[in-house]
């Protein structure tokens, strides 16, 4: 398996795909989202698993998508995500409400091959209320017990951003194991990864825990930095000042198309030449 | 000896803390009042272990994220902490939104694991410094997780108390209201009726919420902030007076 | 956390604990296996997760096994496990059958805190038509789908062999994450590990994929070669000579008795003096 | 040129694996045979994936053993080997045992993932050497993992065949039987007839099974044998008479 390019792999991401995206502490490929902005994508279906982030609030801002499914929308430090809350207002995004543990359990679900699994909690919350998909069924174990069955959630495409890839399109990750959970439950796994390197990860018993098969990577890309802003393992850090000047730029309309101009497009062509 | 309001609502999670046997919490990042109350109560040599979610060096997980869920469904989890955009008399918290589902008025950042958590915890203290009647409502406008379960609903905890920047309420499950526990020094019963938008129990003389002691402060100061320095540099220089060495 | 006396551990295993092991390619703890025998237990209930091995077959020989749930038994390329075979001809021994994926299945709804999950297959078997404690239900996403669900399993002990324990009782078991499964599902977990080290495993990037959380220790044991003659990742290979070795020894219960005497209790009076 | 019955059955196996287009195969540890007509496969050029389960330096899986499960679950295990202590007309296979449940006459291994594989891979080559009607039976004793399935049950695939040392059968889920699709060199319709415990069709003439080339005799012995030496050392010494160094 041979890396492609960052673009191509943008242009392989079909308008109106369901995307699972891990948020800000889990390995998202930035890279990949400014790349779909580029693209032009449309109408596309977000899974924050089990929230969204950075990548989201840009994708949004930049109208590529149509509908989140996800258990928040946020910033972290740096506050509310800005083009997420004005497009709800706007009207202009469906968002479905989850909970953390039930995007997990969906996923698993679909990990497994199982069309259902189980979660405890969430009776009584209008989040239940709202979700016409889940279900409350009695326990087969205990007549006593009533408890929510989730469908399993099979994303279109698996989206995010490892440290390194090998030879055979092995990606490491290391401890984001949800990362390999959104891989096994999608269609198609895009990865991007800051660098390639020679060998086998499955061979080298230090690296195996924290590498996913290649079986499960549909294609992947180098993209240095491409997690930028948010954290790499010990790689680099989460850069807060960046996501600030973001949080800051995306409150209007006008700031979030110049913070687009600069960040998304300008550093691309520059980074072409 | 003068303290910040921090300090105070520091001193009284961790007394809330050390109330029942505990061994273990999760504290979630944007929770720098509770990591420092829990770690003051680890300093007072309570023999609980710290998860701290988004602790970058050391993150406790290594099954991704949704370990901590797992772990709590394990039962492994003795205490959590929570907040709201909304909690109302019965404990129920909203982390949606206001106006038409989902926050068509006002929207929240989501759920998070809340709608889990409060059910999977041994117990869970509610936490909101903003104590006003847009927080602390009469009822919320979206349950994101409910204070209390019907019969045949699994639930292995509820809220043990909510602290505020005014007083400590104590939350009874049984009959689904708050009794008012302390008022934090300055406040009164009636101001903190007047700022409450729920009605809550009464139960007698309501005592002061004990300031701070010389002790605490040394250890908060010390000790706490030292743990506290690589998660929250931020917090720790405003409250503590304590910047990162160059 | 500081480590305990192996011989210590072993007695802290009340009999008729339901003790959860892993087979022979993942990590047995054979060294407790044989301190499990020397403290001489009795009526252990052992889970194979998935399938069961040379330990289980030695706790079967010394008469310390009271009824074994497993997908099956047996020393691989050594052939029938005979302990266990000449056990369950005599009546000596409970079996419940059970198959790979519903074992990791039902720990799985354990680790996750739920009460059952469901999983394809299985239906037609007469496994199921011998395990009233599964059932068959409708599927509440798709009527038309007959699907199995099985309850959760909570071994009392999860017994595994690590390759090192850090300061802190975090434990490294590499890409043998089933025993980290077992250890989430059980309520107590002891782990033998080949040596103790320095540090903290969780803040180390590298090797925090391949680590369980102290959390979910109880205890540790350090017991060099412990996995043998199972391999340990890449420290030391299958010792298929020995397994060879005890296949035939085991044919009959005095050729049984002998190899313990001298594989279980004289290595031990040896190796203390 | 001559050969071994290892080497037909490989060479056998290889060309039911090319039959279907094929992504992905995993091969259990105790299978020789099938895991050379896999590399064979690869070796002539077939685009597909091998996990082998049993392999220790580069084992396909860092999930744990769960993962040849899920992977099979979700649908990515497109061929999958099986055999069993009997087996029967229906395509039933018997891995628990004789006489009383579990097995009180003679008792086998058990199920491993049978009844979970069977379903779910996209098809499955039932492998046994043993042609005898001790192995091949009317019914089997107990079904560890069913042939055919009832309908409201999930069923990916069936048996697309059964090797054996004296012939090859073909499987049809839709009649739930088998008929004779090739007998090996030196091997006649009524002796297989005579050796099978089950009843099977006929349709026609029944082929021979074809002998190796000597193009595949050579892969074999080469390049297939090179992959299979770690894993297999003993099966490449008697069969290919390749020895390790030392």
């Amino acid at each position: 398996m041979t890396p492609i390019d960052l673009e191509a792999m943008a242009a392989s991401v079909p308008d109106g795909a369901l995307i699972a995206l891990p948020p800000d502490n889990s390995l998202p490929s930035v890279a990949l989202a400014k790349a779909l902005i580029r693209r032009g994508a449309r109408d596309l279906r977000l899974v924050g698993v089990p929230v969204s982030g950075f990548a989201t609030d840009i994708l949004i801002g930049a109208g590529c998508v149509a509908a989140v499914q996800t258990s928040a929308v946020s910033l972290g430090e740096a506050g509310f995500a800005p083009r997420f809350t004005a497009a709800l207002k706007a009207g202009k995004l469906s968002i479905t409400d989850a909970t953390c543990p039930a995007i997990h359990t969906m996923l698993q679900a679909a990990e497994k091959g199982v069309p259902f699994m189980p979660l405890r909690g969430i009776i009584g919350s209008d989040i239940l209320a709202n979700r016409p998909d889940w279900k409350v069924i009695q326990s087969p174990f205990d007549s006593g017990e009533k408890i929510v069955v989730l469908p399993a959630l099979h994303p279109d495409i698996a989206v995010f951003h490892g440290v390194m890839a090998d030879s055979h399109g092995n990606v490491y990750v290391g401890r984001r194991r949800e990362c390999g959970t959104i891989a096994h439950a999608s269609r198609r796994a895009l990865v991007t990864v800051e660098r390639v390197v020679e060998g086998n990860f499955l061979e080298d018993e230090r690296l195996a825990p924290g590498t996913i098969n290649a079986t499960y990577i549909s294609a992947f890309a180098v993209a240095e930095r491409g997690a930028r802003p948010a954290a790499l393992l010990d790689d680099y850090g989460f850069d807060a000042a960046y996501v600030a000047a973001y949080a800051r730029a995306g409150k209007t309309e006008a700031g979030f198309a110049e913070w687009c101009a600069e960040h998304v497009f300008e550093a691309r062509a520059v980074a072409a030449e | 000896m003068s303290y910040r309001p921090e300090e105070l609502l520091a001193v009284t999670l961790a007394k809330l803390i050390r109330a029942v046997p505990t061994r273990h919490i999760a504290v979630g990042a944007a929770s720098p009042v509770p990591a420092a109350a829990c770690w003051l109560a680890v300093k007072q040599g309570e023999p609980v272990r710290l998860s701290l979610l988004h602790k970058r060096t050391g993150n406790p997980f290594t099954e991704g994220t949704r370990e901590l869920f797992d772990l709590t469904g394990q039962g492994r989890v003795d205490l959590f902490f929570l907040g709201g955009g909304q909690i109302d008399g019965q404990a129920n918290l909203n982390l949606i939104g206001t106006g038409e589902w989902p926050g068509r008025e006002v929207r929240f950042p989501g759920s998070f694991g809340s709608a889990f958590m409060y059910f999977m915890t041994g117990r869970t203290i509610l936490f909101r410094e903003e104590h006003s009647p847009r927080v602390l409502v009469d009822k919320v406008a979206h349950i994101s997780a409910p204070g209390i379960s019907e019969p045949g609903v699994y639930r292995r905890g509820h809220a043990q108390a909510l602290v505020t920047g005014r007083c400590v309420f104590a939350f009874h499950p049984d009959r689904g209201r708050f009794s008012l526990a302390s008022v934090h020094p300055g406040e009164t019963v009636e101001g903190v009726r007047e700022m409450t938008g729920f009605a809550f129990d009464v139960d007698g003389e309501v005592p002061q919420t004990p300031a701070p002691t010389e002790e605490e402060l040394a250890l908060l100061r010390g000790s706490v902030c030292d743990e506290m320095m690589e998660t929250y540099p931020e917090f720790c220089s405003r409250v503590f007076d304590r910047k990162l060495a160059a």
